[in-house]
């Protein structure tokens, strides 16, 4: 059995590589894909404190989170698309119309 | 005359006003009762004719029938005068029981802290209130006689005189309103009981010769003049204020009654400081200054000619320049130490002569080379107070030194001359008036013929009616004013028997006696108005005879003729007045009745006869060998040197043919026959520019504040423009620059914000580590 | 409720009248709404006056006979029964009056109806005068609320009808000039709102307390307890918000160095909101400062009276040397407002009855001629359409009301005698001569200097035409006819003229109880602060 | 279950939503058969229940309802509750689900004329015109666009209703999941202009990020505790000796996500961008609900979880920090900015460092229990007066919006001249949001200066003789107070800026407004309850209202 602590720590490196894939890609899907990673770092917590606590709810908040983070996907792809329909990019570099 | 016959008909709107008083003795009334209408019934006159006159400006029967209120006017002023004859009579009759009426109510009343020392509480005593009330003694009824006596002549003289120039017309109304509401500040300030009131009244006085001055507010040498007269007295009444601040601090109150009752006793039972007192006193002669015209703030005066010719009869020559003389007069029961007045304080009289002697001396040398009529006469008045303000000085410091009798008799002199110099000075301006008003008449009269009126404005501005190398040879043209105006010089100059010779006499014998007595100091003042003396005779003869005498320097004399019916009368009051009044009223004791050494005006148990011989051989024989020889010499300067000497530069006899009345011939053929000297030399000398420009105090004044006042104050504005609100804008320009920065932060860019947040969670956390660790 | 209540009648009525004056048109059907638009006019000055009357009747049936020598410290007449208005936070709405805020009161009924009539013939009338109503409202709510929230909600509130006023109404700067006048004057109080705040903190949990705080704004309240032991404990803190309360209440005075936002509101403003604000709305700090600072921290003000000498002397000369540099008509009468102020601060620094009675009647006599100057200057913007003091002379023959009405205004504001402003004067200086003896002659040669700028500028308008008939025009008539005041204008001017004078003559009118007020005032309050702290003459 | 009635008849409506527009005598061909079932969705639609208007109605009249229903649970006792060991009805929750509702019953209103609906619309015909059948073209988009929105603005109640009444973590974050992914849409739906997309795309995207980061923090507390439920957690951080670094790295971690929401510095960036990019009515429901939402969460997280019992709380310096950071920053940026959603974007921003500012203050743990609950009914009080004056400015410009554009001061210009009831009602929002009195934004801004004073100003020293020693011995977040009152004087200079392009300028165009009579009537009533919510009865009933509430927290 793994120690929970393995878990959390692969949880950290994750939400690292997901924090700063997102702020240093400028493609929005990219970005995305990001922020699930992270969103999945957070998932392998709830998983290690399951098996820390011996809880079930850890589980339970995990799957919650899973089909959260499908939402997520879902209205994003979406806003995106609706982004590319008016400005015909998905860079955020280039999505600059709102500033100051 | 039918036109005149007419005119005397206004006359009869007059007598609802004068028919008050005799009404009210009738009744029984009492006069100090009744003495406030002196001032209440102006008080309501001058609004009715402001805001009339506005309204009907222009309005035939306005015009015509009321004169644009002269009428109004000059029956407000009858009524108050005859209620100030009441009051004297009564006064001369019956006093002192009328002393002072208490304040019949407070005006302000309040509560002081004080300090006993442990802790503070409100005064127990004294500091309560101010109110107004009567105030009658001998030099206040002088002052009233004169205030509503020549307020009335004068008016009197104004309706002939403003309502016949076109230049007036419309604006008469403004005239008459502002003389009412001066004769209100006169008459209230002579008979407040109080220094409160007495600043109240005096600065009602200051207003009105601003506006009077600037009556003609369109030229600007009016304005100007009207403006440089209520600056230059304000600098003096704010000393002056300062002065009734700190004798409010010493005695607790402003009351003559309170203060002249123990002068040597301060609030609370506290010993005044003559220190104190002293500085007191001199704050409050800067404000005289300032109000007579003395140096150094004797610069508007001669401007203040500016205003029409009533007002400088009035105003700057008979009644307002009186009134630093009165202050400095009511000074005397701090200084009389014979009458528990407060020791050490001799330095106030040596200040007060001292002033008037430079001042005295000054004014006549500036008089010798004036050319308008009306500048003479204003340097003359200067002068002339300067000589009463020496009079008061002297007489302060003999009343300080214990000198009470000696110091009484200077003092009634110096009061007499006031009121001889008032009478005088009054007619002169007014006879100075008449003739300047024929001159512009005739003036007009040669120039309108076929003219149209815009070449009669522009001649207009071009002549000076006031010159006097226009006129000469207008005695055979205008007798009476002739008449008058010889009369009033001789009282001016102190020709022998006249007038103004009784009072100078004392004056200049008086400041003398004071150097004989221990006041060395004084021997400046004595032989500065020794000389004026001289000078005076000078200058006033010169000034006679350049308008009178000699033949015609232009031809519109020709056409000069006395033909107003309202200036002569006036004038042959005064002249009466002049030529046997001050006689008349120093054979009944005035000096002594003026320094209140005697309770009425009499002949001290004489016959008339007696008393006659008495009072001239005193003036020419005193028994003091030193002051007879400075009788003497007063004498021959003032009626011998100085006239002689001016007939011989300005005198001539009448052009052939030419008839005066009887006297002023004889007199223009006598100034004829000390044949003419040319004194082209010395008129074009340095001496004669510098006195030309005033001695250069005006330049020097003007010079001093528009490099220091004008520039400190636009540097004033634009500090408060720039630094105190600018840094307020500053605040503002430097919060939008930031806000244009910060906002730069906002990219646009989604990537850059989550960095932002991502690097702003960090720092917290390092700060949250940091502040735990 | 007139009778039983009439303080909340004269505060509360303009403001409902002007509200509905000012939306009932605008949710009535067309043809009722233009019958209110016309009606709005007449109506406002209808209300105006009824509530001067109302004033007048107060003083004349009741206050003026009242001893106010008996009148302790808290005890004010025409109180109301209090109404909770906010009882989580100990808010109620209590009103009353007493010799301080009387006169103003009085002041601003008086006011009100005399700036309406002077622009009776305002554009937008039916706007204008219900706006004036509602400022009205405002004022006397300011002078007659006895909890401190709701004399803090009037306080600001008074910004807002004058900030359109000045926004709608105004001259060519006004955008520049309604912010800054905004802000300034909001930024100001805030400042004093902490102060308010701190004391509020520091009240005792009585009856009046709010159910959630324990704390309540009652001012009779709070002038008891600091009265008795103290409102809060420390000097330090007491100080502190003394400071904080006068930085509110200097601002609005104005005081140096925080007047900048009054001359350029003055300016831009309408002439009658000009009135407004010379006439009453700097009065509300003198007002705020006595009623609130020294009344509950007399010891602070004793403390602090070097500070107050400071600013009173700076603000009276400075502005007066500043009011010299001035071309402009308006910002002049406006720099001599702010000097004029500064007598009333020297008043309060004297610690003598005397003198703040003489600041007191400062107060009252300023507010009767500075808004007949405004008058004056604003008649100048409108009939000459400029307020340059260089462009035109010889007004006075074409304006001879106008002129008349600039003499006697301008003289009365130099402190000519026997008109209302003397009387405020020679009480201060007398009193200050008592306590600070020659520090006197920076007041006295302001006099000159006052002198010299109000004789000045009279000089270069309405004198110096050169000529008889024809006096120099501004370019700015555009070769229109030059016309003389409107016959409201000048009847406007003349119920100012005819009270400057009343007062001057007659003060003891309002004097004997603000004089009587100050003593009482003194002996209840500031002495024993001068004798705990030390203080020697 | 009747506690939960307004979000029950949330749940109806929302279903209600989807299927009635698609009713239609559609019909079920049977397999094999030929029997044709009717099955009424579907198919060609019902004239009366395909009318566009429809789905606005059954929003409007399910908010009104959940509204009326909250407001009894307001009044009613404050006993919670619990109902299923996550959720917690008491007064508290149901005085946020009142003001949740209310913003967005109000911002339904306003969409109503924003996205309007043309029942008369058709397909285009050949003969149209290119421009017709354009034309013709987006009026049937407006209507197909209806039920989304209405359906995504009852979703984003749903979720803050069931945020405000989570007793746990996880399910708050659910609940906050819910809400905030519908606003993500609502954001990008405002798709007539280029911006909307973008907006939502950088909200999304931002947002997101944050949530992730809040949902990782939320994953280490759990790490920690090894249970989500808010006692739990508070008995937890009450025995907790020392800090332990997974628990205040969870906390700081939470407080990114909620500090998103509630837009401080320095994660406020997307905001304006969000704001300016969305319709106004939406971006009302952002800078009001959704900012009282973010409120909630981190009074739940901060006081009741991390608040030690006495002494100052962990979080108090940063609290601080970001407070004052965030209102000066809220408020200069507004300063300049020309565009007036972005100023009341800004503006929103300051507003949150005000009430961060009072929250900080509770943090210092110097104050007791009364002024703690003091400090929660000012922040209560305030986010609910906000509904009234921030999103009633909100929608003015939506008003605005509905003929032009409302991205531009000019937009405003001479307002006052083109409909004075209107730019008397902006200018009332404008004094309240700057907090001139007799408004109810001064009246909450004042509760906060007023918690912050009592918490504080007692902290000084009552020796000290001199104003210098006295400022040395108080506590600094005194100082609090002061930064508060100046950024207000600050932030009168835009404020004020609205007002007098309102009365000063001359407008681009003179017509008249709309008359969109529904939008304007609510405007009129936002401003009138303002005033009343600002001193007298009206402002002594809310505050009861919100007092009771607290008392429930």
């Amino acid at each position: 059995m793994i120690a929970a602590s393995w878990i959390a720590g692969l949880g950290v490196i994750l939400f690292g590589i997901g924090l700063v894939g997102a702020f240093s890609r400028k493609n929005a899907i990219v970005v995305l894909m990001c922020i699930e990673v992270m969103l999945n770092a957070a998932n392998l917590n709830f998983v290690a404190g399951a098996l820390h606590h011996g809880s079930v709810d850890g589980w339970v908040f995990a799957a919650i989170a899973i089909a959260i983070a499908a939402a997520e996907v879902a209205i994003g792809l979406a806003i995106l698309l609706s982004l590319y329909s008016t400005q015909e990019t998905i860079s955020l570099d280039e999505a600059t119309l709102l500033k100051h | 005359m039918g036109e005149s016959k007419q005119e005397w008909d206004r006359l009869l709107y007059l007598i609802p006003f004068l028919a008050v008083v005799p009404y009210l003795i009738i009744q029984g009334e009492s006069s100090t009762d009744w003495a406030w209408l002196i001032v209440a019934v102006p008080f309501i006159i001058f609004p009715i004719i402001a805001i009339a006159g506005q309204i009907w400006n222009g309005h035939d029967t306005w015009v015509n029938r009321f004169k644009e209120g002269g009428i109004i006017a000059l029956g407000a002023l009858g009524l108050s005068l005859s209620a100030g004859l009441w009051l004297i009579y009564d006064y001369l009759t019956t006093q002192p029981s009328l002393r002072f009426t208490p304040d019949p109510w407070s005006w302000l009343s309040f509560d002081v802290l004080t300090y006993d020392g442990e802790g503070w509480s409100v005064a127990a005593s004294g500091f309560d209130f101010f109110g107004l009330g009567l105030y009658l003694d001998p030099l206040s009824i002088m002052l009233l006689f004169v205030a509503t006596f020549l307020c009335f002549l004068i008016c009197w003289f104004a309706v002939g005189y403003m309502t016949t120039d076109s230049i007036n017309d419309n604006s008469n109304h403004r005239f008459f309103a502002e003389f009412v509401l001066f004769s209100i500040g006169m008459f209230g300030m002579v008979l407040a009981d109080n220094f409160l009131w007495l600043f109240i009244f005096w600065e009602i006085m200051g207003l009105c010769s601003y506006l009077l001055i600037g009556f003609y507010y369109w030229k600007k040498s009016a304005a100007y003049a009207a403006k440089k007269a209520f600056l230059t007295t304000r600098v003096g009444d704010v000393f002056l204020l300062i002065g009734l601040l700190m004798l409010y601090d010493i005695y607790g109150s402003l009351d003559f009654s309170v203060v002249f009752d123990d002068p040597s006793t301060g609030v609370g039972g506290a010993v005044v400081s003559a220190a104190k007192l002293q500085t007191a006193l001199l704050m409050l002669f800067i404000g005289a200054i300032g109000k007579s015209a003395q140096f150094p703030l004797h610069v508007w005066l001669p401007d203040a000619m500016e205003g029409p010719t009533p007002v400088s009869a009035l105003i700057h020559a008979a009644t307002m320049v009186n009134a630093g003389l009165y202050l400095v007069a009511r000074m005397v029961p701090f200084v009389d130490v014979a009458n528990g007045g407060v020791a050490g304080m001799e330095d106030l009289g040596l200040i007060v002569a001292w002033i008037g002697g430079i001042t005295a001396f000054m004014a006549a040398a500036i008089a010798f080379v004036q050319n308008d009529i009306k500048k003479v006469l204003a340097y003359s008045t200067m002068s002339q107070l300067a000589y009463i303000f020496t009079g008061l000085g002297a007489a302060l410091w003999l009343f300080n030194t214990g000198n009470h009798e000696a110091g009484a008799l200077v003092f009634g002199g110096a009061l007499f001359h006031l009121f001889n110099h008032a009478m005088a000075k009054g007619m002169l301006f007014m006879a100075s008036g008449s003739v300047i008003h024929e001159v512009h008449h005739a003036h007009d009269y040669l120039h309108h013929e076929g003219d149209d009126s815009e070449h009669d404005h522009a001649s207009h501005h071009d002549f000076d009616a006031q010159d006097m190398r226009n006129m000469g040879g207008l005695a055979s043209k205008m007798p009476v004013t002739a008449t008058a105006m010889m009369l009033g010089s001789m009282s001016i100059i102190g020709i022998p028997l006249i007038g103004g010779f009784w009072s100078k006499e004392v004056i200049i014998g008086k400041t003398w006696y004071a150097y004989f007595h221990g006041a060395d100091a004084l021997l400046g003042p004595a032989l500065l108005i020794l000389a004026t003396a001289g000078m005076t005779g000078f200058y006033m003869s010169r000034m006679w005879f350049m308008t009178f005498a000699g033949e015609p320097r232009n031809e519109l004399v020709e056409h000069v003729h006395e033909a107003t019916p309202w200036i002569k009368t006036p004038l042959i009051v005064l002249s009466i007045m002049t030529a046997l009044g001050g006689f008349g009223l120093a054979v009944y004791g005035a000096v002594e009745f003026l320094s209140a050494e005697a309770d009425y005006l009499s002949l001290h148990g004489h016959t008339l006869l007696e008393q006659i011989i008495h009072e001239v051989e005193h003036a020419f024989l005193p028994e003091d060998m030193q002051l007879r020889y400075v009788g003497w010499v007063t004498i021959l300067l003032a009626f011998i040197i100085g006239p002689i000497m001016a007939a011989r530069i300005y005198g001539g006899a009448l052009k052939e043919g030419e008839q005066a009345i009887p006297l002023v011939h004889w007199l223009t053929s006598l100034s004829g026959k000390f044949g003419s000297q040319n004194v082209d030399d010395l008129a074009n000398s340095e001496l004669a520019e510098a006195l030309q420009q005033r001695l250069y105090f005006d330049d020097l004044y003007e010079g001093i504040l528009a490099r220091t006042i004008v520039p400190f104050a636009a540097f004033a504005a634009w500090f408060d423009a720039n630094v105190i609100d600018g840094a307020i804008k500053q605040i503002e320009s430097k919060s939008v620059l930031g806000s244009i920065q910060i906002r730069r932060v906002t990219t646009g860019s989604a990537r850059d914000y989550i960095l932002m947040a991502a690097i702003g969670t960090l720092s917290i956390f390092a700060l949250i580590w940091g502040v735990n660790a | 409720m007139i009778t039983a209540d009439p303080l909340t009648f004269i505060t509360l009525a303009p403001i409902a009248l002007g509200m509905a004056l000012l939306i009932l048109p605008q949710v009535l059907p067309t043809s009722m709404a233009e019958y209110m638009q016309r009606i709005a006019r007449p109506l406002s000055m209808g209300l105006a006056l009824a509530i001067f009357a109302i004033t007048t009747m107060l003083f004349l049936g009741q206050i003026g006979a009242i001893d106010w020598l008996n009148i302790l410290q808290g005890e004010y007449v025409f109180q109301n029964t209090p109404v909770v208005l906010l009882e989580e936070i100990g808010v109620r709405w209590v009103v009353g009056v007493d010799a301080l805020s009387f006169p103003m009161v009085w002041l601003t009924a008086m006011l009100i109806p005399v700036s309406m009539l002077v622009e009776w013939d305002a554009k937008k009338g039916h706007i204008f005068h219900p706006l004036i109503l509602i400022m009205e409202g405002a004022l006397v709510g300011v002078f007659v609320a006895l909890d401190l929230f709701v004399f803090f909600v009037f306080w600001e509130m008074t910004l807002i009808p004058m900030f359109l006023l000045i926004l709608v109404w105004g001259g060519d700067n006004r955008r520049y000039a309604s912010m800054k006048f905004f802000i300034y004057t909001f930024t100001a109080s805030v400042f004093m709102l902490i102060g308010i705040l701190v004391m509020y903190f520091n009240t005792a949990d009585t009856s009046l307390a709010g159910t959630l705080t324990g704390h309540h704004f009652d001012l009779i309240s709070m002038t008891a307890q600091a009265a008795g032991s103290g409102l809060i404990d420390g000097a330090g803190l007491r100080h502190f918000v003394w400071i904080l309360l006068l930085i509110g209440f200097a601002t609005k005075m104005p005081s140096v160095p925080v007047h900048t936002w009054l001359p350029d509101a003055h300016v831009e403003a309408p002439t009658a909101g000009s009135m407004l604000l010379a006439g009453v709305m700097l009065k509300m700090g003198a007002y705020g400062f006595l009623r609130v600072a020294v009344t509950i921290f007399p010891e602070s003000t004793v403390v602090f009276t070097p500070l107050l000498l400071l600013l009173g002397m700076s603000s009276l000369v400075y502005a007066a040397i500043v009011c010299m540099g001035q071309t402009n008509l308006k910002r002049m009468v406006a720099y001599s407002s702010v000097s004029h102020m500064g007598l009333i601060f020297l008043g309060i620094a004297t610690m003598q009855p005397l003198g703040i009675a003489g600041a007191l009647f400062m107060m009252f006599a300023h507010g009767i001629i500075s808004p007949l100057l405004f008058a004056v200057a604003g008649a100048f913007k409108h009939h000459y359409h400029t307020l340059e003091i260089g462009s035109m002379r010889g007004i006075a023959h074409h304006s001879p009301w106008l002129a008349g009405h600039m003499m006697f205004g301008w003289m009365a504001s130099l402190g000519l005698p026997l008109l209302a402003g003397f009387v405020a004067e020679i009480t201060v200086l007398i009193a200050f001569w008592m306590t600070f003896g020659w520090l006197v002659i920076l007041p006295a040669l302001t006099l000159i200097i006052t002198a010299v700028y109000y004789i000045t500028s009279m000089q270069r308008t309405i004198f110096e035409g050169g000529d008889p008939h024809v006096g120099v025009l501004p370019d700015s008539l555009h070769g229109e006819e030059a016309r003389d005041i409107t016959w409201h204008e000048n009847a406007g001017m003349f119920v100012l003229v005819a009270l400057t004078v009343l007062f001057g003559i007659l003060p003891f009118i309002f004097w004997d109880m603000m004089s009587d007020w100050s003593t009482e005032f003194m002996l209840e309050t500031l002495i024993d602060a001068l004798n705990s702290q030390g203080v020697k003459p | 279950m009747e506690v939960l009635l307004p979000e029950m008849i949330l749940v109806v409506s929302v279903v209600l939503a989807i299927l009635v527009p698609n009713i239609g005598d559609a019909k079920f061909r049977i397999p094999l058969t030929r029997v044709r079932v009717p099955i009424f969705v579907g198919g060609t639609r019902l004239k009366g229940t395909s009318d566009p208007r429809l789905p606005a109605l059954i929003s409007i009249t399910a908010f009104s309802l959940a509204m009326f229903f909250s407001f009894f649970g307001v009044s009613a006792d404050s006993s919670a509750v619990e109902i299923g060991g996550v959720l917690a009805v008491n007064s508290f929750s149901r005085m946020m689900s009142f003001v949740f509702y209310a913003a967005l019953l109000l911002a339904a209103v306003a969409a109503n004329y924003r996205l309007p609906a043309r029942p008369s619309a058709r397909a285009p015909r050949e003969r149209d015109s290119a421009a017709q059948a354009e034309r013709l073209v987006r009026s049937l988009m407006d209507n197909r666009r209806q039920v989304d929105f209405h359906i995504l603005l009852m979703m984003v109640g749903l979720g803050m209703s069931l945020m405000a009444m989570a007793s746990n973590l996880f399910f708050m974050f659910v609940a906050i999941e819910l809400a905030s992914l519908a606003s993500y849409i609502l954001v990008a739906f405002h798709k007539e202009e280029a911006v909307g997309g973008e907006a939502g795309a950088k909200y999304f995207i931002v947002g997101s990020v944050a949530s992730a980061t809040g949902i990782y923090g939320m994953s280490l507390v759990y790490l920690w505790a090894g249970d989500l439920d808010f006692d739990a957690l508070a008995a937890s951080w009450a025995a907790m000796d020392g800090y332990d670094p997974l628990a205040v790295i969870g906390l700081g971690l939470m407080l990114v996500a909620f500090g998103f929401k509630v837009s401080a510095a320095p994660f406020h960036l997307a905001a304006p961008d969000a704001y300016a990019g969305a319709s106004s009515p939406v971006a009302g429901v952002l800078a009001t609900a959704s900012k009282a939402m973010g409120f909630v969460a981190l009074l739940r997280v901060l006081l009741h979880v991390a608040m030690p019992d006495e002494g100052e709380a962990i979080w108090f310096v940063l609290l601080a920090l970001i407070a004052i950071v965030t209102m000066t920053w809220g408020n200069l940026a507004a300063l300049t900015s020309e565009n007036p959603k972005r100023m009341l974007a800004y503006s929103s921003v300051a507003h949150a460092g005000y009430m961060l500012a009072a929250l900080a203050a509770v943090g210092s743990g110097l104050g007791d229990d009364s002024t703690t609950r003091l400090v929660l009914v000012a922040i209560i009080f305030h986010l609910s007066v906000l509904v009234l004056f921030k999103l009633g400015a909100f929608l003015v410009l939506g008003l605005l919006e509905i003929e032009g554009r409302s991205h531009r001061l000019e937009d405003l210009h001479g307002l006052a001249h083109r409909d004075p009831l209107v730019a008397g009602s902006m200018f009332i929002f404008m004094l309240s949001l700057a907090g001139v009195p007799p408004l109810a934004g001064f009246l909450s801004k004042l509760l906060m200066i007023n918690g912050i004073i009592n918490i504080s100003a007692g902290t000084g020293s009552t020796s000290a003789d001199a104003i210098v020693p006295w400022a040395e011995s108080v506590d600094p977040v005194f100082w609090l107070a002061v930064a508060i009152v100046l950024n207000s004087a600050l932030s009168l200079f835009y404020y004020l800026r609205i007002a007098l392009v309102m009365f000063f300028e001359t407008p681009e165009s003179t017509k008249p407004l709309r008359r969109a009579t529904h939008l304007r009537n609510s405007i009129v009533t936002l401003a009138f309850l303002t005033l009343a919510f600002g001193i007298g009865s009206g402002a002594d009933f809310l505050l009861e209202l919100v007092q009771n509430a607290v008392s429930a927290f």
